[in-house]
C-alpha cells in the first residue's frame, strides 16, 4: 500500500496526471476516492476488499477532464478497461492504469497489450452466491424460470441504478429513453421491466465481464447481474470469445463466423 | 377454414424483401393455399429486423413470430443474414434463461425460389403455436396496467 | 530418452530380424524401448475388412493400455501396425465410434497417444547421434522402398511426400549409402497375396526387382515387414518370371545404419534373409 | 393529421374473387387520418392511376397506400403516379393483398380482415413515412482497368471508343497477357500474334487510354463514381522518353541465363529485356533481382551501350493517383506447374510439360522457333502423350472444377504436333470430351480422324522416367479397363486454370467478394455476370472463371457497356433508402457515443469517422456518420445501434414499429 501512495504522491506532483481515482476506506468498507492532490493521496487504500469497479468513472469526461488520469484498478476494473479500449472510449495517451499484483509489487500499465496479458491470467469463477443462485436456475424448468424471474422482476421500480453503475453503459442516451418509437415502455410494469433487463442483457452480448456492479448497485437486490453472467457463460463457446478477456477484433454481435450453430433454423 | 371455437393463433412474420418477401410472392402465384394467421412485414434484410420488435410482438398479443430471409451466401448484402442468425443465437439464450417459450418464434431459410418451403412453414408454425396454445402467461402480464395488481403465485 | 514400442505379431514371429535390429539400434542409440505390456494383435488388414468394431477395438486397447501404462508415444516398427492405429485414432475422433469402442473396451480411452513409424522415430530422435557414431561407411548404391502402408492414404498419416518418399533415402545418405532416384518406390508388392496369388506377388515384386536391379541397385532397403518377406521370401517364384535372376538383397533400413554403425551381422539378424547379404 | 388517400385494387377479380374489396375499402375508410378511400377494378392501368392523381390534387393528399399486387411489382409505377401528381414518391406504399393474401386464402371472413389487417398496417407506416429526395453522386468519367491481357485490351478499346477517358495498368513489362504467348488458336488455328498484335498496337496509340505497364494497384477508395486509385509504378530503371527501342543493351548484357517466363521458363532471357519481339511497349525494363549492378554494383554495360543514355539506375517505384469513377478487373488467370503433380513427377522430369509449354515450343517466336523439341536433349520426340484434365475435375487436389479449354488446347496441341513432326505418334488420355463452342467439336473430330490422333479414353496413374524414356502408365476404359504403357518422349499436361497469384489481395483492396478457388464473384451468376457485389467493379475474363477468348471479348464488351451506362449520365441517381446518422444540436452533437460497433458489421464499409471540432480546432467528438454513396440500405447497423444513433430511410425504427402495432392489437 505504502508504494501505491508514493508513487500516486509523485505522479501527482509531477503533474504527470490531473487526478487518481482509488479507494479510501468508508463508514462500512472501501468507496471511491478522487486525488487530485498528492495530499489526498495518503488516504489511498488497496487490499483484497477494494473489488468495486472504479471503471464506470473513467468514461465520465466531466469527471477526468482532458487531462491525463490514473486509476488503481482491481482486476475486475482491468477487465472493464479492456472493453473500453475495444470499443474506443479510451485512448491509451490519456489513461495510467495502477495495480497491486498477487505478490503484492506494484504495477503499472498502459497499452492494451500489457493490461490483456495481466489479465489472462486470472480465470473468471463463480462465487459462491453466484454458485448458489445460478444452480438453482439452471435446475429449474422453463415455467419455474418464467415464474421465478417475474417474481423478481416485478420488484423493479425501474431507477436504473443498474444501468448507471456499469462502466459498459456509456450511452450518451439510452435506448429507454427513445419514445419516437417508445421500444421500452417507462412504467415499472413487469413486462416493461423484463423487456428492459433482456435488452440490458442483449447489449452486454460478448461485452459483460461479470463485474457485479450491477448486481451490488440492485436496491431491491434482484440477481440480474447473474442474466449477463449466465449469458456469457452459454455463448462463450458460441462465440468463440473468453468471458472477462476481452479481445482486440469487434464485438461478438458485430462479427460473425461461416460454422455459426444454426439447427434452430428450419 | 376452421371452426370458430379453436384457438387461432395470432402469428407475424418478419421476412427479407429479396428472398423470403419474394418466395412468399411465389407462394401466391403458384396459388398455394396456407392459413391465414399469418401476417407479413416486408424489410429490406433480416440484418435490419430489431429483437425488440419481437418482444413488443409478444407484448401486444402475438403467440407465435416467424423471423425468415436469405440462405447463408444468399444475402442481397452477402451477410445480412450471418449477422442476424449470430442475434437470434444471443437472443434465443437470453429468452430462455429468462423463461421466455422459444418454441414461438420460428426460424428459417426461404428463398426466392421455395414458394412451397414458405407454405409449408407457414401451415406448420401455425399448427404447432396452435398446440401450444395462445401466449396466455406473457400476455397476462401485458395487460398489468388494465388490472388492478399481478398476483403472486398466478 | 524413452518411447513406448509395439513390435506386433510379424515381429515376432516372420520377421524377427526385423526385431533384433531394431532393438539393437536403439540400444546403440541410447533409446530406451519400453514394450507395451500385455499388447494385442492390431488386427492388421483381415480385421478391417471383416468387421469394423473388431478392427477399431483391437488397435483401441493397444493405445489404451499404453496410455494407462504412462506412455506419450510409441514406436510401431511394422508398416501395418502403424497404418492401423493411425486410422483407428482418426476413426475414433468421431464421438459414436469412440464411445461404442469405450463400451467394448470397458476401459477409458483418451486418443492421445502419438503413434510413430521407425523412420520418423530414426529421423526426429536418431539423426545427429547415428551421423556421430557412423564407423563403417554403408558405401552401397541401393534402392529405398516404401511400399504402400507407410505413406498412404496421406490425408490423415501426413508422413512425407505420398509419390516419391525421402525420408529413408536422407537416411541412407547421412550413412555414406547412395540412394538412387527410382521409379517403383511407392508400386504395390502384392501384399497379402503373398499366400493366395504368388503368380501375382512374383508379377509386381518381379517389376520392382527388376526396375532396381536395371538401375544397378546392389540392394532394397524396406521398413515393412511384409514387403521384405514379398521381395526376399518369394526370390525363388519371382525369378521363374524373369529373363535373368536377380540376386540382390532386401533389408531393412535398421540393419542398413546397424552395419554402419559396426554392429554384427548375427545381432542384426542378418543371416535369416532368403536371398543371403553379403554387404 | 395526415390525409392518406386509399385505394384498393380488384385486380381483374384475382383480388376481388376471396376479399371482400369493398368492406375492405368501407372499413379503412373510416380509419383516423384516411381522407379518401376507393376500390377500382385495375388500379395500375391508366385511369386507375388517373384516379390516384387527381385525388392526390383534390384532396392535398400527404400518403397514398394502394392495395394491390406485391410492391416488387407496382411500387415503381404507383411511386412515378404520385411524383407526377406532385406527391413526394416516397410517402407511397403498397399493401400485397393479391400474393400475400387473395391468391393464397380461400374465400372467408378471415382472409377480408387480414386484407385490412394489410392495409392498417401500411397506412400506419404512411402516417411515419417522410418526403424523400433520391441520392445524386456525381461521377468522375474515367475508367480503370486492371490487367492488360485480351480481356483488358478489349474493354479499354471498347471504352475508349465510347469517348471516355480509360488508364489500362498491366503488372508485366509488356501487355498482351497469357494470349500472347500461344501459337495458334482453336478453333481457326490462325495466329495468335497476327489478331493480338494489331489490337495491342492500336491501344498504345489510342488517344483515349493511358497504358502504365510493370504497374500495380496499390489501393483503392472511395465509392461508385468517385473512386481514389493509388498506383504503383515499378520502376523499370529506363528512362521511355528518350528510349528508342533499339535492343543494342540486349545483346550486351553479360546475364543471359535467367528463365524466360514469358517464355514458361523454357527459354532463357537477358537481365535488360523485352518479354517477347512484338511487346507494346517494345521497350526493355531492368529485372533488378538478377542484374549483376543492382546484385554487386558492378558490370553497366547496358549504360556503356545505350547511345541515348536511357538507363536510370536509381529510379524509384512511383506511386500516382488517379480519381476514376469505374474499374474493370480484367487480371486473367494462370496454369498450374507440373510439380503440382506427385503422381507424374513432381515436375523433376524436364519432358514433362504444361500446355503453356507447349504453346511456346509451338510459337514461331519461341525459344525453339517452332520446332516441337524435348528440352531435355533437343531431339524431336517420335511418341508423345497428352494428359487431359491434370488436376481440373480433380477434388482430391481441391479443384473440382472443369477448367473449360483444356479439351480444345490439348486437341489443338496435338494437331500441331502431327504437322510438325510427320510420322509423329500422338495419345490423348481423356475422361469427357468438352467442345461446346461454335464449330469446337467439328475441330475435335478433325484432330482425331484426319490427324490420326490416338484418343484413349482413361486416366494416367503414373508417369516416371526409365533409360531417357518416359513411360505412361494409363487405362484404356473402353477396352474393359486395360493397361495401357506407353514409352513416350514428351508428356504434356493440360494442367488447371487457377486463379492468378495476388488475386486475394487484390480483391482485398477492392473489398470484391472471391469464391473459395480465389476467382472474383459475380453478383449474380446467371442475370450479373460482369457485375460484381461492389457497385462500380465490373468483371471481364478469366479473373472471373477459366474461358475461352470468344467468351473473354464478349464479357469485355459487355463489361464496357456497364462502364459507359454508368458515364452516360453525369450524375448517378441512387434510391434514398440508405442509413443516416442522427445529428442534434451542440454540445451533444449526436447520441451516437462512437463504439464503432456498426463499422464492423457494415459489409460495405460505408461507415466513416466524423471528428467533431470546436470553434478552437478542438477535438470534442469522433462519431460515425454513413457514406451515402457506398451505402446500399441492408440497415444491419441500425438493428444493431445500441443507442438507436442511427436510422434507414424507408424502414425507419419509428415506420415499422408502427407496422408491428397496428397488427396486433385490434
Amino acid at each position: 500500500m505504502k508504494k501505491l501512495r508514493d508513487r500516486v504522491a509523485a505522479l501527482l506532483d509531477e503533474g504527470a496526471v490531473s487526478l487518481v481515482i482509488g479507494y479510501e476506506e468508508g463508514t462500512k468498507r472501501p468507496r471511491p476516492l478522487f486525488c487530485r492532490n498528492s495530499e489526498s493521496s495518503g488516504k489511498l487504500i488497496f487490499d483484497s476488499r477494494c473489488f468495486h469497479n472504479l471503471a464506470v468513472y473513467v468514461t465520465k469526461k466531466e469527471l477526468v477532464g482532458k487531462e491525463r488520469f490514473a486509476v488503481t484498478a482491481p482486476i475486475s476494473t482491468l477487465r472493464s478497461i479492456l472493453q473500453l479500449y475495444v470499443e474506443n472510449q479510451l485512448s491509451e495517451e490519456k489513461l495510467l492504469v495502477l495495480t497491486v499484483d498477487l505478490n503484492g509489487e506494484l504495477r503499472e500499465f498502459v497499452t492494451f497489450e500489457e493490461i490483456s496479458a495481466y489479465v489472462a491470467q486470472f480465470e473468471m469463477k463463480r462465487g459462491e452466491r453466484e454458485q448458489e443462485i445460478l444452480s438453482k436456475i439452471e435446475g429449474m424448468t422453463r415455467e419455474e424460470r418464467w415464474k421465478f424471474w417475474m417474481g423478481e422482476m416485478s420488484h423493479c421500480f425501474k431507477c436504473y441504478a443498474c444501468r448507471s453503475a456499469c462502466p459498459l453503459c456509456y450511452c450518451t442516451k439510452c435506448v429507454v429513453e427513445v419514445n419516437r418509437p417508445q421500444w421500452i415502455n417507462p412504467w415499472p410494469s413487469p413486462i416493461s421491466n423484463m423487456e428492459w433487463h433482456v435488452n440490458r442483457a442483449m447489449h452486454m452480448v460478448g461485452r459483460c465481464t461479470a463485474c457485479g456492479a450491477c448486481g451490488d448497485a440492485c436496491p431491491v437486490g434482484i440477481p440480474i447481474d447473474l442474466i449477463t453472467r449466465k449469458m456469457m457463460e452459454d455463448l462463450a463457446p458460441e462465440f468463440g470469445y473468453i468471458p472477462g478477456q476481452p479481445a482486440k477484433q469487434g464485438n461478438a454481435l458485430s462479427s460473425w463466423k461461416l460454422d455459426d450453430r444454426e439447427q434452430f433454423i428450419r | 377454414m376452421s371452426s370458430s371455437t379453436e384457438f387461432e393463433p395470432k402469428i407475424i412474420a418478419f421476412v427479407c424483401n429479396w428472398c423470403t418477401y419474394a418466395g412468399a410472392d411465389l407462394t401466391g402465384t403458384s396459388r398455394l393455399k396456407y392459413a391465414t394467421n399469418v401476417k407479413i412485414v416486408r424489410f429490406p434484410c433480416t440484418g435490419r429486423i430489431d429483437f425488440l420488435l419481437l418482444l413488443k410482438s409478444f407484448a401486444q398479443g402475438a403467440d407465435g413470430v416467424i423471423v425468415s430471409g436469405c440462405h447463408p451466401n444468399d444475402c442481397h448484402y452477402t451477410s445480412g443474414n450471418f449477422h442476424a442468425r449470430r442475434r437470434w443465437i444471443a437472443f434465443r439464450t437470453v429468452l430462455d434463461l429468462m423463461g421466455v417459450d422459444i418454441r414461438r418464434i420460428q426460424y428459417s431459410w426461404v428463398s426466392a425460389a421455395e414458394g412451397s418451403k414458405w407454405a409449408d412453414l407457414v401451415n406448420n408454425t401455425v399448427a404447432d403455436i396452435r398446440a401450444l396454445g395462445p401466449y396466455a402467461e406473457y400476455q397476462k402480464v401485458a395487460e398489468y396496467l388494465e388490472k388492478e395488481g399481478f398476483d403472486e403465485e398466478a | 530418452m524413452k518411447i513406448g514400442y509395439y513390435p506386433g505379431c510379424s515381429l515376432t514371429g516372420s520377421s524377427r530380424e526385423y526385431n533384433e535390429s531394431v532393438v539393437a539400434l536403439a540400444k546403440a542409440l541410447e533409446i530406451e524401448l519400453v514394450e507395451i505390456k500385455d499388447w494385442n494383435c492390431c488386427g492388421a488388414t483381415a480385421a478391417h475388412v471383416m468387421n469394423e468394431e473388431l478392427s477399431l477395438s483391437l488397435p483401441a486397447r493397444i493405445m489404451a493400455i499404453a496410455e494407462e501404462q504412462g506412455l506419450t508415444e510409441v514406436v510401431v516398427p511394422c508398416a501395418a501396425c502403424y497404418n492401423r492405429l493411425k486410422m483407428t485414432q482418426h476413426e475414433l475422433e468421431d464421438d459414436g465410434k469412440r464411445g461404442r469402442v469405450a463400451e467394448i473396451l470397458k476401459m477409458p480411452y483418451h486418443g492421445s497417444l502419438k503413434i510413430i513409424n521407425v523412420l520418423q522415430m530414426l529421423e526426429t530422435y536418431g539423426a545427429e547421434n547415428i551421423k556421430a557414431r557412423v564407423i563403417s561407411p554403408f558405401a552401397h548404391k541401393v534402392a529405398c522402398y516404401y511400399g504402400c502402408l507407410l505413406v498412404r492414404p496421406h490425408s490423415i498419416l501426413q508422413f512425407d511426400r505420398v509419390e516419391d518418399p525421402q525420408s529413408m533415402d536422407s537416411l541412407i545418405r547421412v550413412i555414406g549409402g547412395n540412394s538412387m532416384d527410382w521409379a517403383f518406390k511407392t508400386e504395390c508388392c502384392g501384399a497379402g497375396f503373398s499366400v493366395s496369388r504368388t503368380d501375382l506377388v512374383a508379377k509386381l515384386s518381379g517389376n520392382i526387382l527388376k526396375d532396381a536391379s536395371d538401375r544397378g541397385a546392389e540392394a532394397l532397403i524396406v521398413a515393412c515387414p511384409m514387403c521384405q518377406s514379398n521381395l526376399d521370401m518369394r526370390r525363388g517364384a519371382i525369378n521363374k518370371t524373369l529373363a535373368q535372376p536377380i540376386d540382390i538383397p532386401v533389408i531393412y533400413i535398421t540393419q542398413a545404419i546397424g552395419l554402419a554403425l559396426g554392429i554384427g551381422a548375427n545381432e542384426l539378424g542378418l543371416k535369416r534373409h532368403f536371398v543371403n547379404v553379403e554387404l | 393529421m395526415s390525409k392518406i388517400g386509399v385505394f384498393i385494387c380488384h385486380c381483374g377479380e384475382n383480388i376481388s374473387a376471396t376479399v371482400d374489396v369493398e368492406r375492405v375499402a368501407r372499413e379503412i375508410g373510416g380509419m383516423e387520418g384516411v381522407a379518401h378511400a376507393i376500390d377500382y377494378k385495375y388500379m395500375c392501368s391508366d385511369p386507375g392511376q388517373t384516379f390516384i392523381k387527381e385525388a392526390v390534387k383534390k384532396y392535398g393528399l400527404d400518403g397514398v397506400v394502394v392495395g394491390a399486387c406485391s410492391p416488387r411489382m407496382h411500387e415503381p409505377t404507383f411511386r412515378r403516379a404520385c411524383a407526377e401528381a406532385g406527391l413526394n414518391p416516397y410517402l407511397c406504399e403498397m399493401a400485397n393483398l393479391r400474393e400475400h393474401c387473395s391468391w393464397v386464402h380461400e374465400k372467408s371472413e378471415e382472409t377480408t380482415e387480414k386484407a385490412i389487417d394489410l392495409v392498417k398496417m401500411l397506412v400506419e407506416k404512411v402516417k411515419k413515412d417522410k418526403p424523400l429526395e433520391s441520392i445524386k453522386v456525381p461521377v468522375t468519367k474515367r475508367a480503370l482497368v486492371i490487367g492488360g491481357g485480351i480481356a483488358g485490351i478489349q474493354a479499354s478499346l471498347d471504352i475508349a471508343n465510347t469517348g471516355h477517358k480509360v488508364i489500362l495498368i498491366e503488372r508485366d513489362p509488356s501487355i498482351g497477357g497469357h494470349m500472347s504467348q500461344l501459337s495458334e488458336t482453336f478453333p481457326t488455328l490462325d495466329c495468335s500474334q497476327c489478331i493480338l498484335t494489331p489490337r495491342m498496337v492500336e491501344v498504345a496509340q489510342h488517344p483515349n487510354i493511358k497504358l502504365y505497364t510493370y504497374a500495380e494497384l496499390e489501393s483503392l477508395e472511395g465509392f461508385i463514381g468517385n473512386f481514389k486509385a493509388r498506383i504503383r509504378l515499378k520502376a523499370k530503371s529506363v528512362n521511355y522518353s528518350t528510349c528508342t527501342g533499339c535492343g543494342a543493351c540486349i545483346q550486351k548484357c553479360p546475364v543471359k541465363k535467367i528463365p524466360s517466363e514469358f517464355n514458361a521458363g523454357l527459354g532463357t532471357r537477358t537481365a535488360i529485356y523485352v518479354p517477347f519481339p512484338q511487346a507494346v511497349p517494345n521497350k526493355p525494363v531492368i529485372d533488378r533481382v538478377n542484374c549483376n549492378y543492382y546484385k554487386r554494383g558492378a558490370c553497366k554495360i547496358c549504360e556503356k551501350t545505350c547511345q541515348v543514355g536511357s538507363i536510370e539506375w536509381d529510379k524509384e517505384d512511383e506511386i500516382i493517383t488517379e480519381e476514376v469513377g469505374a474499374v474493370v478487373l480484367a487480371t486473367g488467370f494462370d496454369v498450374k506447374g507440373t510439380d503440382f503433380f506427385p503422381e507424374y513427377g513432381y515436375g523433376k522430369y524436364k519432358d514433362v510439360l504444361t500446355g503453356l509449354q507447349f504453346e511456346r515450343l509451338a510459337s514461331a517466336s519461341g525459344p525453339t522457333f517452332g520446332e516441337i523439341r524435348r528440352p531435355s536433349d533437343g531431339t524431336i520426340p517420335k511418341k508423345i502423350v497428352f494428359i487431359a484434365c491434370a488436376g481440373s475435375r480433380d477434388p482430391a487436389k481441391g479443384i473440382p472444377y472443369c477448367s473449360k479449354i483444356c479439351c480444345m488446347y490439348t486437341a489443338k496441341h496435338a494437331m500441331l504436333y502431327q504437322h510438325k513432326v510427320h510420322g509423329g505418334e500422338s495419345t490423348v488420355f481423356y475422361m469427357d470430351i468438352r467442345a461446346g463452342g461454335k464449330n469446337y467439336e467439328e475441330f475435335v473430330r478433325r484432330a482425331i480422324e484426319e490427324d490420326t490422333v490416338n484418343y484413349v479414353r482413361g486416366r494416367v496413374a503414373r508417369v516416371y522416367e526409365k533409360d531417357g524414356k518416359l513411360i505412361v502408365k494409363g487405362v484404356d476404359t473402353l477396352l474393359g479397363g486395360q493397361q495401357v504403357e506407353i514409352e513416350a518422349d514428351m508428356v504434356v499436361l493440360a494442367t488447371a486454370g487457377v486463379a492468378n497469384c495476388g488475386s486475394e489481395q487484390l480483391a482485398q483492396k477492392l473489398h470484391v467478394s472471391y469464391d473459395p478457388y480465389h476467382f472474383f464473384a459475380e453478383a449474380h451468376p446467371k442475370l450479373k455476370p460482369v457485375e460484381t457485389n461492389t457497385a462500380g467493379i465490373f468483371l471481364a475474363g478469366a479473373c472471373q472463371a477459366p474461358k475461352d477468348i470468344p467468351e473473354t471479348v464478349g464479357m469485355a464488351s459487355g463489361a464496357a457497356v456497364k462502364v459507359a451506362a454508368l458515364f452516360s449520365n453525369d450524375e448517378l441517381v441512387r434510391e434514398p433508402i440508405v442509413a443516416v446518422v442522427n445529428r442534434l444540436a451542440p454540445p451533444l452533437y449526436s447520441t451516437c457515443v462512437g463504439c464503432f460497433m456498426c463499422e464492423t458489421a457494415c459489409p460495405y464499409n460505408a461507415i466513416e469517422h466524423e471528428e467533431i471540432k470546436g470553434r478552437d480546432g478542438s477535438l470534442i467528438r469522433t462519431i460515425a456518420r454513413v457514406n451515402e454513396g457506398l451505402c446500399q440500405g441492408c440497415g444491419t447497423c441500425v438493428a444493431f445501434c445500441r443507442s438507436k444513433s442511427i436510422d434507414i430511410q424507408g424502414y425507419t425504427n419509428e415506420q415499422v414499429y408502427a407496422e408491428v402495432m397496428s397488427l396486433l392489437n385490434d
